[in-house]
């Protein structure tokens, strides 16, 4: 199995896995505001709304996609297709797990590891700006260059403490490759606490997260496309599928920063509590997601749930009795207990960026950078220089 | 593998560098600098240069080629018109006196340099370590004045660019 | 014995008279003045005592001058007997004029002035005398040299003064020139300046038939003495010098300073010994000097420039003595002369004094019964310069026309000839002065006992100065030469002769001077304008100088070439400048394109200058 | 050439020399302030490669880090250069060499 194969297969399960989860993360965003603001969000369309995600991709495929003729055809065209390609190249870094073997092939779990991986990341989150830039400044019109020149310069003056956060947790695993990051993670403190970079580096953490918010412009930060006030930002004159595309992009964006976030801070795949007690977890988890699903299913709401609430209880304890019967089969279980943390944490995180977007309200421009400049980077220059003294004083 | 890499991006650099020279509108010419850019980066993966590529792709495209984008949108420069029409026979000639020009040059070069051996991928790894460890010891003053040199800029830039209040 | 105190007191003199002289009431400054010069001159003799019989030299050193490499030159004096005589002399003869001065410069201005240069002149003539090196002889040498120019040039309001010492200075630093080259290439063949040192190396050294390296150095001494003692080239400054005060004649430019051409030629004697053919230059310019001294003093008018040409003459006597070999007898004569002579010129002032200013002989006569004193004073220093029997002149000049005799007849024949014109001119003043009607308008008296004392004493010395036998004296230092009686009466009567003949001249026959002058017309203008030397230096020397000087350096030179290039660059640089300013075309491409057109220049020039390799 | 044999590293200077050509040429024959400043920072990239080429051969990293003093010193140049242009913009309202030349003697 020489690596072309190897690599190619790695890349279309990561691929295949990523764009479903980049369409069902829009479901998950419009349920969870739609429950956060009582309301139902989309249900009609499948059960629950499941078959959502699908009904947009179809639309926005066959809309007609208009360009407009006052524009820049070629920036035009080309931006969206930067702004998406940029997005999707720094996940074929992010590591999911640890070395497996299956059958007679050992690999990990990652498409390939470079020695300095953190910036690849970030430099490829640098030139992320160009997409959003190209954007505004193609489609010709006052809003939309307003709406890019902003969008970038938010982004640029974010970039700034997001490269400060990372450079704490580097401090202490001393390494750029996050394969190493993640290893310098694994042991526990006192028996019982995980020794992740999260606790030592808690304000890191959190500069990073705000400035992760600000990179993908979501919610506090998302004024460039805020419809009230610049009608769509840069992607106003943007249909169909280049819209799409912008779309695409922010949610690969948002799982980069989430994923990043997970191996820098959160120890990656490493289970928070010793290997024993930790393996039961996820079984108890599935299996009483799966005991809910069947209660309500039992005195159902509404009409159809008497149906597909017992049909997602069966499928959830189908997970429980695989995590179960891993234990026992020695090649699975890494695999699985890996794959269930690290989505695990990124899908916490995940809720915490549609949870920040149901509830806080959107910053001005003018707060948003004064934020940036006097507050979060102040913050993360401090969060560095006392790591970097805590580092210099304990190593010999 | 090497050789194939560094042909196919040394053929994007100089297609770039060409366009950006030629480019009437100075949007694209900023495009095609970052195509060089991006293309260099590469190049310098291959020579082991490995900190050093991540950071002209974070430095030079992400940073300073945005601050072009950035006057060139502000701006909203129209292309450039062309002012002297350069006749056709002037346009070959130059273009061939070019070729000659670099031909020279590359014979020179060839010439100059001993024969030394081929660049492998891997052979020399220029780590993050090294550089910095480098940095830090033998370079600590120029580090320290470059950034002085960078603190002047950016009030320099400031005074020059505030709109007079 | 601290020899050093005797230079020092007059020192003293000098800073305490210079400094606060003008505080200073006449009292006060005349104690300075003349109790230092006799304290010093008391000291003298209290050390000659001590040492008394002097055989070998005594030294004192007392720190080094100049340390460098091999050459060593410390400040230590020395005596022996030579210096003994000299010390004597310039002491002796030095306090009788100072106390002479105090009288004739009663009421001239400058009073205090006058007597800081007078002890400074001593200060130097004593470290002379003194040294034991030649730098500080040197030094010594040097010193009475400005001293005389400042004698010189004392009534510096008068034109005629200040030129006079011009012309002394210049001409003494001509001599001083050759001097110094002797002391360069004795440093530079013995090592040392030390006189002992350099006289023991020279006696080692064989007698030069020819030109040789101590014929040399003593050639150039000789151009040393040459310009201090007034010989043939160089004496045009002394007639000049009469301009300044009578004692200051006296003293400087008679008795000392004008001397010690002559004795550092005697302290060099085996330098001098060991070059015959120097020997004989020395004789030959001392002979010629004293005959052509002589036939110029015949016609002057003027007293004091009489008596000027007449110490000329005798400096050309005391050189052929040194000349002939006859170191001592040299000697003798200087000392005799330095009595007589400043008789003679102390005398005069006496007469210029009494006649308030007036110098000429002509408008003087029949002074004898005004001045009695004077009369006879002088009358005595008459008798020894011309020779007369016993007198102390006769015994000295006779030993050096005797050794002439011995060396070469002829200059025996012209020496003696030289005496005879000698006597004349002498007597023909006195008589002019003293004899006949008054023919001045001013009424003469007699000058007080101050100026009369020092008169009468040095009168007495010059009747029986001949009666110290010198070369007894410096018997051990240069071999003695023989006595001979015949020629001495020989010279003694030509002297008489002379004497007789101005009576006839100008006491007998009065008209009779007047004739032969009409008589012999050419040759009278020829020799009263001092044979136009003066003019001839003039017009081969000074001219030309100051032509030179104004025409080439200033006007060529200095003008034409430095200001020329100076201006030159100047305009140069605005033409380039007003060149280049036409780059500067404000369009930025052109800029690139000369920044572009730079470096590839430049990269060529490495290409070529470097090598590719 | 097979495609895996090792390029000799005359091919990057040549590669540099020809990048740095092009910035001449731009720096001399365009009119737009900007393309011209752009050029330049080609040139600067262009010695950054022959810079890494150099560190390539002799085997030691301070090429890297003359390299990264040129980006440095470039990032400063460019960020006072555009203030340059913008206030030149703001003043003259062209951004046309030629029509900047108040500089005459």
């Amino acid at each position: 199995m020489n690596f072309f194969i190897l690599s190619l297969i790695k890349v279309a399960l990561v691929a295949f896995v990523l764009l479903t989860t980049l369409a069902y993360l829009q479901w998950i965003e419009r349920k969870v505001i739609a429950h956060v603001q009582l309301r139902v969000g989309p249900y009609r369309v499948g059960p629950h709304g499941l078959l959502q995600p699908l009904a947009d991709v179809v639309k926005l495929i066959t809309k007609e996609g208009l360009i407009p003729s006052h524009v820049n055809k070629l920036f035009y065209l080309m931006a969206p297709f930067v702004a998406v390609t940029l997005a999707l190249i720094s996940i074929s870094v992010i590591p999911f797990g640890p070395e497996i073997k299956i059958g007679p092939v050992t690999t990990w779990m990652q498409l390939t590891d470079l020695r300095i991986g953190i910036l690849f990341v970030i430099a490829v989150s640098s030139i992320g700006v160009y997409g959003v830039a190209l954007g505004g400044w193609a489609s010709n019109n006052k809003y939309s260059l307003l709406g890019g020149l902003r969008s970038s310069a938010q982004m640029i003056s974010y970039e700034l403490p997001l490269a400060l956060a990372v450079a704490a947790p580097l401090l202490l695993a001393n390494t750029l490759s996050f394969r190493e990051m993640v290893n310098y993670q694994s042991g526990y403190w006192l028996g019982f606490i995980p020794r992740w970079n999260l606790f030592p580096e808690i304000l890191g953490f959190i500069v990073f997260m705000i400035a992760g918010f600000a990179e993908t412009n979501r919610v506090p930060f998302d004024l460039p496309e805020a419809e009230n006030e610049l009608v769509a930002g840069f992607h106003t004159e943007y249909s169909s599928m280049n819209f799409a595309a912008f779309f695409m992009a922010e949610y690969a964006n948002m799982v980069t920063v989430t994923a990043v976030a997970t191996l820098l801070f959160l120890g990656g795949w490493q289970p928070p509590f010793p290997a024993p007690y930790s393996d039961v977890i996820p079984i108890l988890v599935f299996a009483l997601g799966g005991l809910v699903a069947l209660y309500h299913g039992l005195n159902p709401a509404r009409r159809m749930d008497k149906f597909t609430l017992p049909a997602t209880a069966l499928v959830f304890l189908g997970i429980a009795a695989i995590f179960g019967l891993s234990l026992f089969v020695a090649p699975l279980k890494p695999i699985l207990m890996a794959l269930f943390w690290f989505c695990g944490k990124v899908l916490v995180l995940l809720f915490v960026f549609i949870w920040v977007r149901a509830t806080l309200p959107r910053f001005r421009y003018d707060q948003l950078m004064r934020f940036a400049w006097i507050g979060l980077f102040p913050l993360a220059m401090f969060n560095l220089l006392a790591t970097s003294l805590i580092v210099a004083l304990t190593t010999k | 593998m090497t050789a194939l890499i560094f042909l196919i991006f040394a053929g994007i650099a100089v297609f770039c560098g060409v366009n950006l020279v030629v480019q009437t509108h100075p949007i694209a010419s900023a495009l095609s600098l970052i195509g060089v850019m991006g293309s260099l980066a590469v190049l310098y993966l291959q020579l082991g240069g490995e900190f050093i590529a991540a950071a002209q792709v974070i430095v030079y495209a992400g940073a300073i080629m945005v601050l072009f984008v950035f006057v060139i949108m502000l701006l909203n420069a129209g292309a450039e018109t062309p002012t002297f029409q350069v006749s056709r026979f002037v346009k070959y000639l130059g273009a061939i006196l070019l070729a000659f020009f670099l031909g020279l040059i590359s014979f020179i070069i060839q010439g100059a340099l001993p024969k030394s051996e081929g660049v492998l991928f891997g052979t020399f790894q220029g780590t993050a370590l090294d550089v910095g460890r480098k940095l830090f010891t033998t370079y600590l003053l120029p580090f320290e004045v470059t950034s002085v040199l960078i603190l002047i800029a950016i009030v320099g830039a400031i005074v020059l660019a505030r709109k007079e209040v | 014995m601290n020899l050093w105190l005797i230079p020092i007191l007059p020192l003293l003199g000098f800073l305490a008279n210079g400094l606060f002289g003008r505080r200073m009431p006449k009292a006060l400054i005349n104690t300075f003045a003349v109790g230092s010069v006799l304290l010093s001159f008391a000291w003298v003799v209290k050390t000659l005592f001590g040492l008394s019989p002097i055989e070998s030299k005594y030294i004192e050193h007392y720190f080094t001058w100049i340390q460098s490499g091999m050459l060593n030159i410390g400040v230590d004096f020395a005596v022996d007997r030579l210096t003994a005589v000299m010390l004597m002399i310039v002491t002796g003869v030095g306090l009788l004029i100072h106390i002479y001065a105090v009288g004739y410069m009663e009421h001239e201005g400058g009073y205090y002035r006058f007597f800081a240069y007078l002890n400074l002149f001593m200060f130097f003539m004593l470290v002379l005398v003194l040294a034991q090196n030649y730098l500080l002889l040197f030094v010594g040498w040097e010193g009475v040299g400005l001293c005389s120019y400042l004698l010189i040039g004392f009534y510096f309001t008068e034109q005629f003064a200040t030129t006079a010492g011009n012309k002394a200075f210049i001409v003494n630093r001509i001599g001083d020139f050759g001097f110094s080259l002797a002391v360069f290439l004795i440093v530079r063949q013995f090592g040392t300046l030390d006189f002992s040192k350099v006289f023991d190396a020279a006696k080692g050294m064989p007698s030069e038939p020819s030109i040789g390296i101590l014929t040399i150095i003593t050639l150039l001494l000789l151009v040393g003495a040459t310009g201090k003692s007034a010989q043939i080239p160089l004496y045009v400054w002394l007639p000049d010098a009469m301009a300044g005060p009578t004692p200051v004649s006296a003293l400087i430019h008679a008795a000392t300073m004008v001397t010690a051409g002559v004795y550092m030629t005697a302290r060099s004697a085996t330098l001098f010994l060991k070059a015959p053919v120097t020997m004989d230059t020395v004789a030959v310019i001392g002979l010629a000097t004293a005959f052509f001294a002589a036939t110029i003093g015949l016609a002057q008018m003027d007293i004091k420039k009489v008596f000027a040409y007449s110490t000329v003459s005798q400096l050309g006597y005391m050189f052929l003595g040194v000349g002939v070999g006859a170191f001592s007898a040299g000697i003798w004569h200087l000392m005799t002369h330095a009595f007589f002579k400043a008789l003679l010129f102390l005398g005069a002032g006496a007469v210029i004094h009494g006649l308030h200013g007036e110098q000429d002989l002509r408008q003087m006569g029949g002074l004898f019964k005004h001045m009695k004193i004077t009369a006879i004073t002088l009358f005595c220093a008459s008798l020894a310069i011309s020779g007369f029997p016993f007198t102390s002149g006769f015994f000295s000049k006779d030993a050096i026309l005797v050794a002439a005799y011995e060396r070469a007849p002829w200059m025996y024949w012209i020496g003696v000839l030289t005496a005879g014109m000698t006597a004349f001119y002498v007597f023909r003043a006195w008589f002019m002065a003293f004899t006949g009607e008054y023919r001045g308008h001013a009424h003469p008296h007699e000058s007080p006992l101050v100026m009369t004392g020092p008169l009468m004493i040095l009168a007495i010395l010059s009747l029986v100065g001949g009666f110290i036998n010198v070369p007894h004296i410096l018997e051990p230092m240069f071999v003695e030469k023989a006595e001979n009686q015949s020629l001495a009466w020989l010279s003694a009567g030509v002297g008489i002769l002379g004497i007789l003949l101005a009576y006839v001249f100008y006491v007998a026959k009065r008209g009779l001077a007047d004739s032969f002058a009409k008589a012999f017309g050419g040759l009278y203008t020829l020799v009263y304008n001092k044979y136009f030397v003066d003019e001839a230096y003039d017009a081969a020397v000074v001219e030309p100088l100051l032509e030179g000087s104004r025409t080439v350096l200033w006007r060529g030179i200095d003008a034409g070439l430095i200001d020329g290039t100076v201006n030159g660059v100047g305009k140069r640089s605005r033409g380039i400048g007003s060149i280049l300013r036409l780059i500067q075309s404000g369009n930025i491409r052109s800029y690139a394109a000369w920044v572009v057109l730079g470096s590839i220049v430049l990269l060529i020039a490495i290409g070529f200058a470097g090598g590719l390799r | 050439m097979v495609p895996n044999a090792p390029v000799p590293l005359s091919w990057y200077l040549i590669l540099s020399a020809i990048l740095f050509a092009l910035g001449v040429a731009g720096f001399i024959f365009r009119r737009n302030i900007i393309t011209v400043f752009m050029s330049i920072e080609l040139m600067l990239n262009a010695v950054n490669l022959s810079f890494v080429t150099f560190s390539y051969q002799f085997k030691q990293v301070d090429g890297h880090i003359y390299s990264f003093f040129v980006m440095v010193v470039a990032a400063a140049e460019a960020a006072v250069g555009l203030a340059i242009i913008l206030t030149v913009f703001k003043n003259r309202a062209t951004l046309m060499i030629d029509e900047v030349n108040s500089m005459k003697y």
